[in-house]
């Protein structure tokens, strides 16, 4: 299985998550320039986190038109598997492949810190070998991932089981206090209708070797390289 | 040459951090005649184009292709020849 | 230009000043060539006050690759592998504008250290304000972590430590300074130097504006109204631009096609280019014609002096200009040449065919006047000194004092601030921010990095020499506590008006202080920042000498924290405490006094307890360590609770003051734990080394209990602490973030 | 109840990083005549006053206390009565 890391300018997670792929799955990983035409020949595109375009105007805006990001709209309509972390979610909401937006943290400020994720729909290929209801400690950095989407689109998602990950306590209660930005219905991390597009703000590389301390962000990559084993043998 | 004055708000719907916390500080400041405050972006932009009407079409796109998110953001301008 | 009009007292310098330039010139200076004089000889620039006391100053050990002199110190972590790190102040510019000064703060030392080929891995930052309570010092408090956080967060380097300080004497003069610290391989170190005559001049980077004009000689006086006058146009961060840079200026280094390269800090062009001719012994001819700006009408005066961020100068090889320019187009930034390395030595500057200036560049580095200023034993001193601390009444309640303690914004969790940093990104953080030093480790090895900033300000206006050394002694025994081998500083002096022969004195006894620790220790400085003048009517700051310190984890495995580990541990205090109030936090958070004697601090001692840790860690003997610091024993022991969520059972023999006993700050002190079954075997090095120490309890339930027991005076005993753990971190924890409600 | 539209510009000669990379983007999206933008901020204050003079007497208090960063902003407003 391949991976591609897109590098947009200002991208800062992109060797994180090029080096937590190769430690978690055993399998190739490249980066792919922001100017890149075509994605041809990987398995599963990453859009790390970081600063694409220094977030000026909003974040993700001006990554959207990336020369890349065309290949990647059409790599994901085909039903390519495509994650999107933290910049990565937003540069996917800006780009239309993931409903709603994410605007400014309620506190205002940035906000680096561990919190804990409940798994609320391991059917999609980035949570397969995760359990139904599971918590997950997994740590954020962002100032603005506060989840926003219209109520009638908030319905659907809910309906069709979009959400993946929500913020929650220790103990897995989705709780106010659990929710770091301001998230709707404490969201993280959604799909789209398919289920092979994720935008997740919480950092999974950053939790996946043991001499970070934890080790729950495995479970995504390894879905990963399961869900492709299981299509592509 | 034009000189779009845009401006930027967030849509009624959607909660303001920023415009709450300074509610809140205009509050500590002994502003308690302050009952909303609801900030956004002020973009200027400088436009080369033939004529008003074609200044103006340029501008609205450049507003709902880039400039604009619409999930979350409403915007108007004004258009002045400079 | 009429000389009459004296513009060179404008721009700082003394007629004196004034009368060498014309007789290193042989003439009259233009207004030019004024202005260049001006900032490279600003004490910002020339160190013209401090260098003799910096001379003075251990800079060489096996270690040392790269001293002071370069833009940045390096050191040998070994497998050709070495660690660049330096500090810098923005002290003043952050008093103007928090969140830009504080944010410029960070891309200037990120770019002194990509500047020599590293890839910056860690952002430090150590900073003072006034107390909590005025609304104009958490408006700047907010606005610095809030600068920090933007320009860090964005770049992509994490901010993995520092220290915050509140004291009356900062509140006109907050201090921020910045660490930078990364990793390269040795093959690649790139200097600042400009060789090879022909070969061409690039600039890189931003477009030059009107910004911070005279921003160095701005750093050089006191703020006043006057000051703020001439106050330049405030320099905006551009953290992309910045990002961008970094990348660039990497990919190009990794190839053989630069000569050399330098960062444009302090007074931008002018300093960038007269020192990297001056460090090679040739000349630069640059065309100010050719050079970006983003701003019209700029005068060769202007673009020489502006201190617009995020820019570079290259020297490359003769004929590789179009593959640099091809690498620096692929992260679409503008890179031009605007001159060539002349061997005559002159700084020569066109603009098109017309010579502006002309000035021989080591003028500028290297003869700027030397000040021996006069220095005068401050008037203060006795008073504070011989305050009778033996006076003051014992505590009643002492779970009351330590609650307050831990809620003091000085010892408080600093979680408030550095939440607001990214300090995962890069995956190298193995010991976060919350324990004595973070830890980094270097991927591909079993090695890790520690480092810390630390400076008790108090203790260095109690007694600068001791406060001075204490400090350095702090920084080591933070990275020991966290396993690592202190290897070398970097130091950043925060002080006031140098013109004040009380302020003068105070600043080499701490450079005397700092010196001898840094001999015993082992631990050389390889350079540094001064910032002088952080002084407002009359009231100048705590003397502050800032120590950065890097040190290196051998092997991950045997890396430290400070929490308990596990219910039954023995709980130890390597070294001694002595009747010691002076200074303290309890001093000032009880009785409102910051007066007495500084702790005293024995290095020898120091040395000796901290190798036998660092052996002891490496040998798993200790399972935990920190070191005790404000607040004392009782408060490292509720941090020891605090971050390993277990309680402990104290108990101590009182020989003196309760509350010294329990607060006070003697030095060279560190709380361990060990597994029970340990503790003889320890016991016996320790009695091997001749090491002092005393065994205080085990780790055990989920409250502090600290009793005393009192030979010969029955009923002077018993219990002074019993709090719940829960208790003890709820107050530690939201303390600050209340403050700021 | 009066409202106050307040708009926060950078200084003149203050670098406007954001500005310029929106610059560079609408370019590369084809507006290649775009010769300059510069962003700022678009307040909406609610305010309620007695009369028109105590409204823009307190609008400009907060700008000048709290609203706008004089080292680097300029600001102008306008009053509507609502
Ligand atoms: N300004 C800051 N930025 C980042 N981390 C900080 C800052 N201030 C304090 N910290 C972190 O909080 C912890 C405690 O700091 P401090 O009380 O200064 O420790 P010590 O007393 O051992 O020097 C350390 O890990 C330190 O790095
Ligand atoms: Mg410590």
């Amino acid at each position: 299985m391949k991976f591609g890391v897109v590098v947009f300018p200002g991208s800062n997670c992109d060797a994180d998550c090029l080096h937590a792929i190769k430690v978690v799955t055993g399998q190739p990983a490249e980066y792919i320039w922001h100017k890149a035409g075509s994605v041809e020949g990987y398995d599963c595109i990453v859009l790390p986190g970081g600063f694409s375009y220094g977030d000026y105007l909003r974040c993700g805006a001006i990554a959207r038109f990336s020369p890349v990001m065309a290949p990647v709209i059409e790599f994901a309509r085909k039903g390519g598997l495509v994650l999107g972390i933290c910049n990565g979610f937003q540069v996917l909401t800006e780009a239309g492949l993931l409903p709603g937006a994410l605007h400014r943290n309620k506190n205002l400020s940035f906000l680096c810190h561990d919190t804990y994720l409940r798994l609320e729909n391991n059917s999609t290929p980035f949570t397969t070998l995760g359990n139904l209801g599971s918590v997950m400690k997994v740590p954020i950095a962002h100032g603005e991932g506060n989840y926003y989407v219209d109520s009638e689109t908030l319905k659907q998602l809910e309906e069709n089981n979009q959400v993946v990950f929500r913020y929650c306590t220790k103990e897995g209660e989705i709780t106010p206090e659990a929710n770091p930005n301001g998230s709707l219905n404490n969201i993280a991390g959604i799909c789209n209708e398919q289920g092979n597009v994720l935008g997740m703000m919480p950092h999974p590389e950053r939790c996946a070797e043991e001499i970070l301390g934890n080790t729950d962000g495995q479970v995504i990559f390894k879905s990963l390289l399961a869900a492709w084993q299981r299509r592509c043998g | 040459m034009f000189q779009a004055k845009i401006y930027v708000t967030l849509r009624k719907s959607v909660l303001d951090p920023q415009g709450n916390v300074v509610r809140k500080s205009l509050f500590a400041l002994g502003y308690d005649n302050v009952p909303e405050v609801r900030i956004g972006r002020y973009m200027v932009v400088d436009i080369e184009a033939a004529d008003r009407d074609a200044a103006e079409k340029q501008v609205r796109d450049m507003c709902d292709k880039l400039l604009v998110n619409p999930v979350i953001e409403d915007y108007t301008f004004e258009l002045v020849e400079v | 230009m009429t000389i009459e009009a004296k513009v060179w007292r404008e721009m700082g310098l003394t007629d004196s000043e004034y009368q060498r330039i014309v007789e290193i010139l042989g003439r009259q200076p233009n207004y030019v060539e004024i202005g260049i004089f001006a900032v490279m000889w600003s004490e910002h620039c020339s160190y013209k006050t401090s260098k003799p006391a910096l001379k003075t100053l251990p800079t060489e050990g096996p270690a040392i690759l790269q001293g002071p002199g370069e833009n940045a110190g390096i050191v040998d972590i070994g497998d050709g592998q070495a660690v660049v790190f330096k500090i810098e102040s923005h002290n003043h510019p952050s008093a103007i504008e928090p969140y830009q000064g504080a944010a410029t703060g960070v891309g200037g030392i990120l770019r002194d250290i990509f500047t020599m080929g590293a890839r910056p891995i860690a952002v430090l930052d150590s900073l003072r304000f006034g107390e909590l309570n005025d609304p104009r010092v958490r408006y700047l408090f907010d606005g610095v972590v809030a600068g920090i956080s933007g320009y860090g967060n964005c770049i992509g380097v994490p901010t993995v430590g520092g220290e915050v300080y509140f004291s009356d004497s900062y509140e006109d003069n907050c201090l921020v300074n910045v660490m930078c610290v990364g990793l390269i391989e040795q093959k690649d170190i790139k200097k600042g130097v400009a060789s090879g005559v022909g070969n061409p001049v690039m600039v890189v980077g931003a477009k030059t504006g009107r910004d911070g004009i005279h921003g160095a000689t701005f750093a050089s006086e006191e703020l006043s109204e006057a000051a703020a006058e001439r106050r330049p146009a405030v320099q905006v961060g551009d953290p992309f631009m910045e990002k961008l840079l970094l990348e660039a200026c990497l990919e190009v280094i990794k190839t053989d096609y630069v000569v050399g390269i330098q960062d444009m800090g302090a007074a931008g062009l002018t300093s960038s280019s007269c020192e990297m001719a001056s460090r090679a012994g040739t000349g630069l001819e640059m065309d100010l014609a050719l050079v970006p700006r983003r701003e019209e009408g700029m005068t060769p005066y202007e673009l020489m002096l502006s201190e617009s961020q995020e820019r570079m100068l290259l020297v490359v090889k003769k004929g590789s200009e179009d593959k640099v320019k091809e690498i620096f187009a692929k992260w679409d930034l503008d890179c031009v040449v605007v001159g060539q390395v002349t061997e005559d030595g002159i700084l020569r500057l066109k603009e098109g065919e017309a010579v502006v200036a002309e000035i021989p560049a080591k003028a500028l580095t290297d003869e700027a006047p030397l000040y021996q200023r006069p220095t005068e034993v401050p008037a203060y001193l006795a008073e504070v000194q011989n305050y009778p601390l033996e006076q003051l009444n014992l505590p009643e309640d002492y779970n009351e004092i330590l609650l307050k303690l831990l809620a003091s914004p000085n010892i408080a969790s600093k979680e408030y601030v550095y939440r607001q940093y990214d300090h995962m990104v890069g995956l190298n953080t193995v010991v976060l921010p919350g324990s004595d030093a973070a830890v980094l480790r270097v991927k591909g090895t079993k090695k890790g990095i520690a480092m810390t900033t630390d400076c008790n300000g108090r203790f260095c206006y109690l007694d600068p020499k001791t406060g001075a050394a204490i400090a350095v002694a702090e920084a080591a025994r933070n990275l020991v506590c966290s396993g690592a081998k202190p290897l070398a500083v970097t130091n950043c002096l925060n002080f006031g008006n140098p013109e004040k022969p009380e302020v003068m004195w105070t600043f080499w006894r701490c450079i005397e202080g700092m010196g001898e620790a840094c001999r015993v220790l082992e631990t050389p400085v390889t350079g540094g920042n001064v910032s002088l003048y952080n002084e407002t009517k009359g009231n100048a700051v705590f003397p502050t000498p800032t120590i950065g310190m890097v040190g290196l984890v051998e092997d991950l495995d045997k890396v430290c924290t400070q929490g308990f580990k596990e219910e039954g541990d023995t709980i130890f205090l390597i070294g001694e405490t002595l009747p010691e109030l002076g200074g303290s936090e309890y001093l000032k958070m009880h009785f409102g006094l910051e007066k007495g004697q500084a702790p005293k601090l024995d290095l020898d001692l120091e040395k000796r307890v901290q190798q036998f840790v660092l052996s002891e860690i490496k040998s798993g003997l200790i399972k935990s360590a920190h070191d005790c610091s404000e607040g004392g024993l009782a408060v490292a022991l509720a941090e020891c609770c605090i971050t390993g969520g277990l309680g402990a059972d104290i108990t101590m023999v009182r020989r003196f003051r309760g509350d010294a006993l329990l607060f006070g700050e003697s030095q060279s002190r560190i709380v361990i734990s060990t597994p029970p079954d340990k503790g003889v075997e320890l016991v016996k090095k320790l009695v091997d080394v001749g090491v002092p120490y005393t065994q205080l309890g085990q780790v055990a339930g989920s409250d502090l209990n600290i009793n005393v027991v009192n030979p010969g005076c029955s009923g002077c005993g018993g219990n002074l602490v019993n709090l719940p753990v829960a208790k003890l971190e709820e107050t530690w924890r939201g303390a600050i973030e209340c403050l700021m409600k």
